[in-house]
């Protein structure tokens, strides 16, 4: 095929709109677009997925949300928005961090404690980003992230005086996260201030273990704006609605039409969290259901071969090569090693260090003055 | 009998349900779910929805309901799910919960409990890993409590359920899972353990080692490392932060004649702070031999990589040089 | 007239609902009940005047929210709900006090910090309660009270076992409150639970001197419960649309109809606090204009002349009167003291005395046991 | 010249904004209504409503807000009402402003500032009155201070606005009115306070007391007023609560034998148990020849009553009594 072979799809499920016209229901791409897409959202799946493996033989510690299945957010993210614009999630990141360009072997070392790792090993899991890829986390308290965002969004606006088109700020969060109180607040805010941020639900049907009809009286979350914030809900599986989606919404947040909300409905693989088996607020039947019928990567992959983009074996070819990368970028990662017993005491406050820090006994403070 | 931590305080939850039909469970995947930590196992199968309430992840919202739920007659028992997310609730804690009587002039009390795991856990990172210990402890009007062992943990959490004021429980997580032994008398319906009285975990004559929460098992293991080089260390096992119990702590001083306090939140303002300043302004002052020294967490956010993070947190070594330091030193 | 000759009316302005019926647009009343709402209005309306008197007279310190000008709201709620039911509010308080049952001479008491004020002189005047007339505050902190007001609605329904009808909890705020992410979350967990509470938005067209279109990007708050929670929008200055509205949303709520939003529109005369002089973010001829055309107290009058149960003479004689009654309270108020200072060191705890509260300096503590 | 603190607040951040066009100020009623205490008078009219920013009342959304502008490049400078309302954004100052540049390695700083008045004012009651002094310094990440003068406040927040770090800055509202002399060196447009390094406001050789802000005012009181009894107090006003400067109080208590720590807010877990801890845990034990007395607000709610307010707050004769009592003992 000659690499400018595009082609229209119609989005598995249409956009369901709140207050607002919404992006359209089709989608153009090229066979470059959608095999990139494939790609990140492949090493996305198997990157969490060895995650899940590490986890299991103990090299990973602490808290650890993977979000297999999740993977057409991250991807259609990146086909919708640039990297001028800025990206701001929660704990359930790793996905996240690599569409914005970060590699998974510094997540993987991240979550190794390794200073190798996206964080150096200080943040863990839930503590990744990049400021230079506008990648502004990673938070690891529910709903505090959404402020947060929106601020990011609001510098922006500052910094350009609102001369528009302006680039956006997506802030994401969980359905189980909608309700936080702050995030109704950063959204009053935003469209006071006429703030080009995207407030991004990434509806996966549950917080923890409560699923949404028990944690939301209004579970159309494209609708938490009211009858003041128009919003958008789109097929969350299917990269091509992600992708059309943000772009719509970042035409029109970074007109000045005001800030929207835009929910993408989803689903994870994986209990919640590590601990979580997963199973005991949903069936197993459920996510073998959305498994064989919805799954992100076998969605895309059909329309790539539909398309004549590229055969089922090549797609094979190309998962194997990948699958060789993700262990490859494991065992780069497994090169690493922990941070310097000195970072401990680094990094407290920017490019300065206290002159004194007080260590568990008075006598293992770190005092420099007295080393001088 | 032995009983994990966790049994122990569900069995608390159980049995004050049992007893009083007003109180009630409230928080994030308590029910259903049955805990993130597993704490309230089996009680929403027991109660049903109407007495385990699972809640959105909203804990300023439900931590204020349950705060009116409680002036208006109810005993909630509040889960936050760590205590590192009592910080969306601390005005709800402070403002609404604990300065209501007084406001009132004793017209409206708020019997309630605020309970859930607080300090560091493993390799959780520095927004789950706080102790919120001194904050709470400075607060008028709410009772403060931290159990270390499976007795504390019942007759604490009981007592706190029954209590008419707001009491806040700081568990730890990483004690949840011990087995500990449970006397027949801590194992009746009605134990209670009273606030302000500390509890001597071991009698010792050289050095006082005042501590709570999990950190008391980190104050008897140094004693016992103690023991063998021949110094015999009191511990202190404070039991509730508020009221604390001075008392023990001047005692205990005026026959060690030393004192190292531990514990494992940051060095600055923290409990240790408070207890310099108790023997400060007391007759126990006039005993030391050597002034206090504190061991305590580092000074800095907590780090995600293991090797900081065990070197960010107090160890019985810390310990055992303090005591050794303080024994040391000649005034 | 009679004792029962009764009247309707059309109220002043239609009630605007919002995913619901809402209530009538007509209200019947009999004499006795109309002249009880001017009695308790026009006192209230004398309390805040006294009390601005008294504040410049220095007698009254600190911080001072004055309500006249919302007097219909507290009136229309003692006419729409019962004494079984419950109100929470904010610091603004001392007319939904009144309306519930205390006495002006106690509330003047409590703003002088005398021991027979409401709260002793413990709390001020923004600590008024009772908790006999499930008067539940009095709160200081803008939108604390509003998820503890339903915490009291959830309290009654636990009792209730979900057995409808039942009393309401009527939980106050401000416009300027309206925002604040705990009003949606408690307002989530209300509609979640079916809870029996009805919330209000007093909003008065500012929070202290922002005005609603630059705090709100949804100025209606009778639609903040957005697409899941019914809304009523009634005039606040109009006692008897106050009134209807509340008996139909009690009737709404307390048959397990779930929760509603209420917004009584309505004005504060005075400045935000004592220490507002109330004119640099709203024009004189605003607040002249509303005193003449919309003022509660002059429409209810007209209202009762209308229908012939008082003529101008009767009212006057009785505005005499009340100013009088007034006056006696105020006299009243004034025979109290401050309290001992023995109460510094009680209710911290309920039916207890702490053994030990440590004092300004160690050797002024309050040792029960060194006492004994 | 004479100048009232909040003109020097206000000067501060007037110059500030007018040397960086980051600098931009977000609050309540801040803009239009020039402040609820009028600290940004005139600001709004010259920076206009881009550059000072008036919210809604929702302390936990502007809070976090703030900080993602400031991860983001600007430099807010947050006010809150009160800090009593800083409980609502508590965990957006703690857990996404101090602890993110330590979570992300270095790689995201938040140099922004949280101002407002602190502690007690007059006649407004339990929710308005708190102290959070200790809270924010227990704090890794943050650095608080606690300007006392006109002088202070000037090169304290002109410091904070510059600092990288997320800085909280706690006044208090009835020093707001009060006109103090201001240097020419502490009139230029660059003067900054280091934190960090306390301010000996009164040298003395017989007591030492360590305070902050306005009860600084006190101890000068009561040091005159000792001084006419031939006693030499020396005041020491802390400027920053963190870091806190202990050497400063380190070498004042080794030539005056004698520390006595004043606060207006509560005495448990507070700024003076904090100062017991660094006396005992230093050299400065060893020159004590009496043990630290604490003078702090009493352990209660504040209560409204003007006679039970004033009951419930130091004054100067407990700081003269301390002294005293300090000075009269024997070790
Ligand atoms: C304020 C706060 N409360 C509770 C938690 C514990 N917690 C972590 S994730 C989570 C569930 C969040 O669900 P959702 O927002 O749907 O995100 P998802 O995990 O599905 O991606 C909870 C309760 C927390 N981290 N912060
Ligand atoms: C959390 C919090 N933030 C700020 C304040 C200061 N404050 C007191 S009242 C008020 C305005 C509230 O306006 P509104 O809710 O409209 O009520 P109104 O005063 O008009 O009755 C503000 C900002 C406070 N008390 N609590
Ligand atoms: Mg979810
Ligand atoms: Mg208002």
């Amino acid at each position: 095929f000659a690499s400018e072979a595009n082609a229209t799809f119609d989005l598995t499920t249409p956009h369901e709109t709140h207050l607002c016209d919404g992006p359209s229901n089709t989608s153009t791409a090229t066979k470059e677009e959608l095999l990139s897409y494939h790609e990140l959202m492949y090493i996305i799946r198997r990157m969490e997925i060895t995650c899940d493996n590490e986890y299991k033989a103990r090299n990973i510690r602490g808290f650890c949300h993977l979000s297999d299945g999740q993977e057409a957010v991250a991807a259609g993210l990146r086909g919708g928005i640039t990297f001028d614009d800025d990206i701001t999630t929660a704990y359930r990141c790793h996905g996240i961090s690599v569409a914005r360009g970060d590699t998974p072997s510094r997540v993987f070392a991240e979550l190794f404690g390794f200073s190798n790792g996206s964080s150096r090993g200080k943040g863990g899991s839930m503590h990744l980003y990049s400021k230079k890829n506008r990648f502004w986390g990673g938070f690891g308290i529910v709903g505090g992230q959404v402020p947060v965002g929106c601020g990011v969004g609001f510098a922006n606006k500052y910094r350009t005086k609102g001369q528009w088109p302006s680039t956006v700020s997506v802030v994401m969060y969980g359905d189980g996260a909608a309700n936080q109180g702050q995030v109704w607040e950063a959204a009053n805010m935003s469209k006071l201030w006429n703030l080009p941020n995207i407030l991004v639900c990434e509806n996966n049907k549950y917080g923890m273990g409560t699923s949404i009809n028990r944690h939301s009286c209004n579970p159309d979350y494209y609708k938490q704006g009211g009858v003041a914030i128009p919003g958008v809900r789109c097929d969350g599986m299917d990269v091509l609605a992600v992708k059309e989606c943000f772009k719509w919404a970042k035409e029109f947040a970074g007109n000045g039409n005001g800030p929207l909300f835009v929910e993408t409905v989803t689903y994870r693989y994986h209990g919640h969290s590590m601990s979580d088996p997963g199973l005991t607020y949903r069936t197993r039947e459920e996510v073998q259901d959305i498994r064989q019928n919805r799954d992100p990567i076998e969605l895309l992959k059909s329309k790539i071969m539909d398309a004549g983009f590229a055969t089922e074996q090549e797609l094979k070819e190309k998962e194997k090569e990948l699958r060789n990368y993700v262990q490859d970028e494991l065992k780069a990662a497994k090169e690493g090693q922990q941070p310097p017993l000195d970072e401990l005491y680094t990094n407290i406050y920017y490019n300065e260090e206290p002159e004194f820090t007080r260590g568990t006994e008075m006598h293992r403070s770190r005092d420099l003055r007295a080393q001088q | 009998t032995e009983m994990a931590v966790r049994d122990a305080l569900n069995s608390a939850m159980d049995e004050e349900m049992e007893r009083d039909e007003n109180v009630f469970l409230i928080g994030e995947e308590i029910a259903q779910y049955q805990g993130a930590y597993k704490v309230t196992r089996g009680l929403w199968q027991k109660y049903g929805s109407e007495r385990v309430v699972d809640t959105p992840i909203t804990e300023m919202g439900f931590a204020g309901l349950a705060a009116g739920a409680a002036m208006n007659g109810l005993r909630p028992v509040v889960e936050f799910m760590t205590f590192n997310f009592s910080m969306q609730a601390i005005d709800q804690v402070v403002n609404s919960a604990a300065k209501q009587l007084y406001m009132s002039a004793g017209d409206i009390n708020v019997p309630m409990v605020f309970r859930g795991p607080n300090g560091p856990a493993a390799g959780v990172a520095a927004q789950h890993s706080q102790c919120f210990a001194a904050w709470y402890g400075m607060v008028p009007g709410l009772k403060v409590v931290a159990p270390y062992s499976a007795e504390d943990a019942r007759g604490l959490l009981k007592a706190a359920i029954r209590d008419d004021n707001p009491v806040v429980c700081l568990e730890h997580e990483l004690m949840y899972g011990v087995s500990m032994p449970v006397s027949t008398e801590a194992s009746d319906k009605d134990f209670v353990i009273p606030f302000g009285r500390a509890k001597i975990e071991r009698e010792g004559s050289d050095c006082t080692i005042v501590t709570f929460s999990k950190a008391v098992g980190m104050a008897l293991e140094a004693a016992e490392e103690l023991s063998q080089k021949g110094i015999s260390v009191e511990v202190i096992n404070l039991r509730s932060l508020r009221p604390l119990d001075r008392d023990a702590i001047i005692k205990s001083v005026q026959k060690t004649n030393h004192v190292v306090s531990l514990e494992e939140g940051w060095p600055h303002f923290g409990v240790g702070a408070e207890i310099a300043g108790i023997v400060m302004e007391s007759e126990a002052f006039d005993y030391l031999d050597a002034p206090l020294e504190r061991v305590t967490g580092v000074d800095v956010p907590m780090p995600y990589a293991e090797n900081l993070e065990q070197s960010a947190l107090p160890k019985a070594f810390n310990v055992v040089s303090a005591v050794e330091r303080t024994l040391a030193r000649q005034m």
